[in-house]
Order: structure tokens, then C-alpha cells, then sequence
């Protein structure tokens, strides 16, 4: 049979009990999802995460620029009015399209904002998953050439 | 061993808001070195915030978040929450930091 | 760098006009510790050498700004222009028009010739840095003036054509201390490479004339 | 021949102007949002990072003597760092010199630590002792954050420093005959969209001064003022200025001394 999957399943239940004894957090346990971060496509990643083809919502708002001076660091915030458990961030046209995901316990605000990178002009997506229900936003980010040495 | 965190956290209203700096190259997997050879990804890859030790937040990072992380957030809590925020690399390096919100 | 021994030879000559007509230089004056300090400044590094730090005629009547734009420096001015004038040469096969696309290229391109450069590192001709072309490059600088609409404006009469040719050649041709690099003269761009850049401006298919 | 041109020109000038508006226009949408892409990542500077280093660096004994920079005296008296920062370059009697805070620190090194000054300009930024500095340049211009800056010509080396700061700023060479002033010396003015502070007057050069050392986004690094008119050269196509030479100390001068009376609002954050 195949060794790598029995050790993952050994891996799996390793981390279900160092889960369940406190030991590490939910998201720990829950691996770095390598399949999704490295899904080339919107569409591939939509996919991994079960996402289907997700509804565009008023109720997502992304707290972006429209110009980034520099594409090595883009603010990018999600806000939702609607109670998330996760939310994620998109770059349709970065080598990979998944940049960030978050999982959001009860008690926390339906609000996030990291910095990203991205290598030219592109679509970004804020994905929210409510209720069950994947919806998500989107805006067009500009990505300038600065500096003298262009 | 990595660099220290930055985390500041300031309540008001009954939200407490978050905000962390971690040093980081988050080195893409894109770029080349003098050489032309590719420098290989390394990046954080999961990130844990815990208030009083519950889970107030958890992250996954792909190699297309900037160097020297921000993240910033809110949940329901009080003056003097014990803040612990965890991270670990995709080489398997660790680093944790605390902050008392104010 | 041959061009800036020979230019160097050539500011000695003028240095001793200057001494004739007998100006006042504000800041030019010889300085043994100005000059001492600039030496013992900079180290050569890579393709950077220490002659980028002699100066020729020009970029010595240049750093003077406040002589260099007054009244009394008006001769002065002429004869640096027709010094960098007398040096353009007109295109070898003729052709002044090349690809306006490689041109764009080019003009896009801030790099080359820094020390972190290789000697074979192209050389960008950096335009966008100083002027608006494209219409729809939004990140463009405004040193210079904007290029938009270039020959829609000024026509593409051979006045404008050899006009042109000129000023990206050696912009001192014409204003003495432009702030446009001499392209030709320091072997910036090569002849293709200034055909090229010649056509987004000129070429009634650039994106720069619609 | 040239008569004849101009006025060929000037038919096109009218419809130039009217282009030129219009263009003014989209530009200045393009420049309200970089101010507010800046506006958004100015919350979460990375210098803080470099700084609480630097803390560390100041307190932690080392070099041969294995001793602290607790005793520096960076101007205002040892050990003192609120506010040093925000009066430098300035002239230090022990050296009988004009110093920047970087070749002051270097000064610190070797005497306070026994450190070899050699090895610090040898090296490469970023990297090594140089990686140390820049931490500890972090800490320092964070303790004069909202300070006005007064830097003092009294001196007669300071003065001197000053007029020659002056004269290497105009000092055109390279094979682009760029000067600090190509860029530097008039209002209103941008490479690609990055604006350009005149440095020749004391609201530009307060914008300059002001906001150097900074973090860049562009490379992920803090950038102390030696770095910054290191990249500037660099960009400049001159040869390499060599860290701490009384060339970058005097425009450092020329620059902080226009600056007079602007604020430290350092570590700034730039593209």
C-alpha cells in the first residue's frame, strides 16, 4: 500500500490527540493546506476548498488601494457584515492564486487586513465563507512601476 | 532563532484590536539570485492568536504575503487579556510572542 | 568612457576661456578640499569606475546653476551647445524611424549602467521617468515635458524629424544644461536603439499619436 | 533653419496645452490614490522591528572591550539618545570632526567597544556589523520622532561642512551628468510618480531629511540616510560613495541644515 498516505494517517492521528489534549490549536492540526496555496487557477483553489463557484455579496466589502506604489507590499482587508468562519484572499493573476486564508472563531470580528504581494495589475478576491455559504467580493488593484530604476 | 514579534493590542468598546508585525523574509520561491539560480520559498505558513488561551484567530500564509508580516484583526474581549500569537515556517521554525492588550 | 577623456581634454580649453573672460564662478571656483573630498568619496566599483567622477565642459558649466542660467554665461551657454551639437551624428543607413513596440521597451527601462550593472546589462533609455508617452502608462514622471500626442501635435515634418533625432542624441545641443542624459554621446543608446525610441514618438502608429 | 522651426512649433503648443489638462487630470486621481495606498500601509511600519534590535544592540556589551553604547555621546551629552538624533550632523570636539549619526556611531564602536571602523565601511548593508547598525540607527532616530530639527552651523566646520555639502550637491558627472539637483531641485516634480522633495528649500528638505531612515517596501529593508544616498549614487551612475566619507557627511549637512525647523518623523516608510 502506499507509504506516504499510511504516514499521513499516522500524522493525522497524531495531531487529532496533541488537538484534542490542548496542545496545539485547531488550525495547527489542520495542516498548511498545500494543495490550495498552490492551486495555479481561481478556479483550482475554489475547488480545494470546496468553495464550488462562489456568489458575488454586497455584504463583503475589500478594504483595498486602487493604485499600490509598490507591488511587494498590497494592504489588503476583508470586512463582512455577515458572520464569517473563513475568509481568504485571492490574486488571479499571482503564479499561485491563494495569498491568505483565515479561520475566524466565535468571538471574533468578521475583519481582517494583512499585505500581499503582487506581480502586476490583477483582480483580487476577499472570500468569505458564512454559514456555511461561500460569497465573495472583488476589485481590480493596480500595480505601478516606481522608482528610477524601473 | 527568529526575530522578535511587534504585537500591539488596545481594547475599546469590549473589542480588542490586534495588530502584529513579524519579521520575516517570506522569500516568494519567485526571485533569483546573482547567480540566476532560483532562491527557494520560505515563508510562514500557519499563525495562531490565543487570548486567555482560547483561539482568537488562525491563519494560513502562502509565499505571496509580504516580507515582514501584517495582520491585523478584532475580537470580543478585555483590558489585560493575555495575548499569545504563535507561528511556525515552512522550514519548520517557530517563534512565539505575547501582549498584554491595553 | 573614451568620450569623457576627450571631452575632459576639451574642458581644460574652455577652462582657460573661462579664465580669460575672467567670471566669477560662485561655487566653481577651484576648491583643494572640495576636490580632495570628492576623491577620497567614492571608490570605483564594477563598471563604475572613478572617471565617471571627471567632469567635461558641460557637466562642469552645469553645476554651477547660478552662473550657468545668468545673463553674463549667455556666450558661454552657446558655445556648450554647439560643442555637443558638433558632436550628433545623423543615422549611418539613413533611416531615422524604427519599431515604435522596441522603442516602447526602451523607454520603459530605467536600467543599466549603475555598479551593479554588467558592461553587456542593457541600458534603458528611462524615459518614462521623466515624461508622460503612452497615454495609457499612468506611472510616468514630469521632469520633462509630456510626449503624448508628440508628431499629432508638431507634425512629421523632416524639421521635426532631424529636431528629434538631435534632442535624444545630445539634448545639450539645444539647452546647455538640459537635464536629459546625452544618449549618443555616452553611448547610452545605440543608433537601432534611438530609431526605436524615434518611432513611439513619430511613427503614426504609436500608441503616443492615436 | 531654426526660426523657421520654432514657429512650425508653436501651431502645436494651443493643442498641446489642451492635452496636457486633460492628462493633468487622470494624473492627479493616480496621485490621490498612492496617497491612499501610503495613507494605508503607514499603519504597521516595519522599522518597529529594527528598533527593538536596536534597543537590544545598544545595551548588550560587545566588540573587544566588551562594553555597551550606554556612554556614547552622540552630542547632547553620553548616553543620551532623546532628541540626539534630530541635531546631527553636528561638530564633535573629541574628533575634531563634522559627524553624521552613523559615523558618530562608528566613533562609539571604536572607542566605547574597540571595534574596527574599517569593518563596518567594508561591509555590505544589510549584512554582518552593518546589520547591527542599521538596528541601532533604528532605535536612535525613533527617539527623536516629533523633535524639530535643529542642526547648528555655528561651528566653523559645520559651516564649511555645509557649503560643501552645497557644492557636491550640483556636482554633475556620470555618463547621465546627473547631480542630486537633476531631481532635487525644483518643485512639484516626480520620477514616474514618486515625488521628488526640492531639497534646495527647507520644505523639501524637511520632506527628505525628515522622513530618512525609513523602511522601503520596495526591498523589505530599513534604509539608514547612508544607504539611502548610497542608492541615490548608485542611480546617479556615479562611482560607490564610500560609508561615512565626509562626502555623505556633507550632504547629510547641506540637507539637515535646510531641513531646520521641520520635524523627525523617522523611521519614515517609503516605497
Amino acid at each position: 500500500m502506499n507509504q506516504q498516505r499510511r504516514s499521513l494517517l499516522k500524522y493525522s492521528a497524531v495531531f487529532g490527540l496533541m488537538a484534542s489534549a490542548g496542545l496545539i490549536s485547531v488550525a495547527q492540526a489542520q495542516e498548511w493546506n498545500k494543495a490550495a496555496f498552490e492551486g495555479k487557477s481561481l478556479d483550482e483553489v475554489f475547488k480545494i476548498l470546496g468553495a464550488g463557484t462562489p456568489d458575488k455579496s454586497g455584504a463583503i466589502t475589500l478594504n483595498a488601494p486602487d493604485i499600490a506604489e509598490n507591488g511587494a507590499v498590497v494592504p489588503v482587508g476583508i470586512t463582512t457584515t455577515l458572520k464569517a468562519e473563513q475568509m481568504s484572499i485571492l490574486v488571479e493573476k499571482n503564479p499561485s492564486s491563494l495569498a491568505a486564508q483565515f479561520f475566524i472563531p466565535a468571538g471574533t470580528e468578521s475583519f481582517v487586513t494583512t499585505r500581499i504581494k503582487m506581480g502586476q495589475t490583477s483582480n483580487v478576491f476577499g472570500l468569505v465563507k458564512a454559514d456555511g455559504k461561500w460569497l465573495m467580493a472583488v476589485k481590480e488593484i493596480k500595480v505601478t512601476l516606481g522608482g528610477c530604476g524601473g | 532563532m527568529a526575530d522578535p514579534m511587534r504585537v500591539r493590542a488596545a481594547e475599546s468598546g469590549g473589542v480588542v484590536d490586534v495588530k502584529i508585525l513579524m519579521k520575516h523574509d517570506m522569500e516568494s520561491g519567485q526571485r533569483k539570485d546573482a547567480a540566476g539560480k532560483t532562491i527557494p520559498a520560505w515563508f510562514i505558513s500557519t499563525i495562531n492568536v490565543k487570548a486567555n488561551g482560547k483561539d482568537v484567530l488562525n491563519g494560513q500564509f502562502g509565499p505571496a504575503v509580504s516580507k515582514d508580516p501584517f495582520l491585523n484583526f478584532k475580537y470580543k474581549g478585555a483590558k489585560g487579556d493575555k495575548i499569545v500569537v504563535s507561528w511556525v515556517d515552512s522550514k519548520g521554525d517557530k517563534r512565539t510572542d505575547e501582549a498584554t492588550a491595553s | 568612457m573614451k568620450n569623457i577623456k576627450f571631452l575632459l581634454a576639451l574642458s581644460v580649453l574652455t577652462l582657460t576661456t573661462f579664465a580669460m573672460q575672467g567670471t566669477a564662478f560662485a561655487q566653481q571656483v577651484n576648491d583643494p578640499k572640495f576636490n580632495k573630498m570628492m576623491k577620497d568619496g567614492f571608490k570605483a566599483d564594477g563598471i563604475a569606475g572613478l572617471d565617471r567622477i571627471d567632469q567635461d565642459a558641460t557637466q562642469k558649466f552645469c553645476s554651477d546653476p547660478v552662473f550657468s542660467g545668468s545673463k553674463q554665461a549667455e556666450k558661454m551657454r552657446e558655445k556648450i551647445q554647439k560643442i555637443n551639437m558638433d558632436g550628433i551624428k545623423q543615422p549611418s543607413d539613413g533611416k531615422y524611424i524604427g519599431d515604435w513596440k522596441k522603442g516602447e521597451a526602451i523607454a520603459q527601462s530605467g536600467r543599466g549602467a549603475t555598479w551593479t550593472d554588467k558592461a553587456d546589462t542593457p541600458i534603458g533609455g528611462g524615459c518614462y521617468n521623466c515624461h508622460q508617452i503612452d497615454p495609457k502608462e499612468i506611472s510616468y514622471g514630469n521632469i520633462g515635458p509630456s510626449l503624448t500626442g508628440y508628431a499629432k501635435l508638431r507634425g512629421y515634418s523632416q524639421d521635426v524629424v532631424t529636431y528629434t533625432w538631435n534632442r535624444i542624441n545630445n539634448s545639450k545641443a539645444y539647452n546647455a544644461c538640459s537635464n536629459m542624459p546625452r544618449f549618443a554621446h555616452f553611448k547610452l543608446l545605440n543608433e537601432q536603439q534611438i530609431q526605436d525610441v524615434m518611432a513611439l514618438l513619430l511613427d503614426p502608429a504609436s500608441p503616443v499619436n492615436q | 533653419m531654426q526660426r523657421k522651426f520654432t514657429l512650425g512649433l508653436a501651431s502645436g503648443v494651443l493643442a498641446a496645452l489642451l492635452t496636457v489638462s486633460t492628462s493633468v487630470l487622470a494624473q492627479k486621481s493616480a496621485t490621490d490614490d498612492i496617497a491612499k495606498y501610503r495613507e494605508m500601509i503607514a499603519d504597521g511600519n516595519p522599522s518597529e522591528l529594527y528598533e527593538a534590535a536596536g534597543e537590544d544592540l545598544w545595551k548588550k556589551p560587545a566588540g573587544p572591550k566588551n562594553a555597551t553604547l550606554e556612554k556614547c555621546d552622540l552630542g547632547i551629552g553620553p548616553g543620551v539618545v532623546k532628541g540626539a538624533a534630530a541635531q546631527l550632523p553636528r561638530y564633535f570636539k573629541d574628533t575634531n570632526k563634522v559627524q553624521d549619526l552613523e559615523s558618530r556611531l562608528m566613533t562609539c564602536m571604536q572607542v566605547l567597544q574597540g571595534r574596527d571602523p574599517q569593518e563596518m565601511i567594508d561591509a555590505p548593508f544589510q549584512k554582518g556589523p552593518k546589520k547591527d547598525m542599521e538596528a541601532i540607527v533604528a532605535y536612535v532616530v525613533t527617539l527623536s520622532k516629533g523633535d524639530k530639527i535643529k542642526v547648528s552651523t555655528a561651528h566653523p566646520k559645520e559651516k564649511e561642512m555645509y557649503e560643501l555639502g552645497k557644492r557636491a550637491f550640483f556636482y554633475q558627472g556620470g555618463p547621465m551628468d546627473f547631480s542630486c539637483a537633476s531631481c532635487h531641485a525644483e518643485d512639484g516634480k516626480r520620477i514616474r510618480l514618486q515625488d521628488l522633495p526640492n531639497i534646495t528649500t527647507q520644505k523639501g528638505a524637511a520632506l527628505g531629511w525628515g522622513y530618512w531612515p525609513a523602511y522601503r517596501v520596495s526591498s523589505g529593508q530599513f534604509w539608514t540616510m547612508q544607504q539611502r544616498l548610497n542608492d541615490c549614487f548608485r542611480q546617479q551612475r556615479f562611482p560607490f560613495p564610500i560609508y561615512g566619507s565626509d562626502l555623505t557627511i556633507a550632504l547629510s549637512m547641506y540637507m539637515a541644515k535646510n531641513a531646520n525647523g521641520g520635524t523627525v518623523e523617522t523611521p519614515g516608510l517609503k516605497r
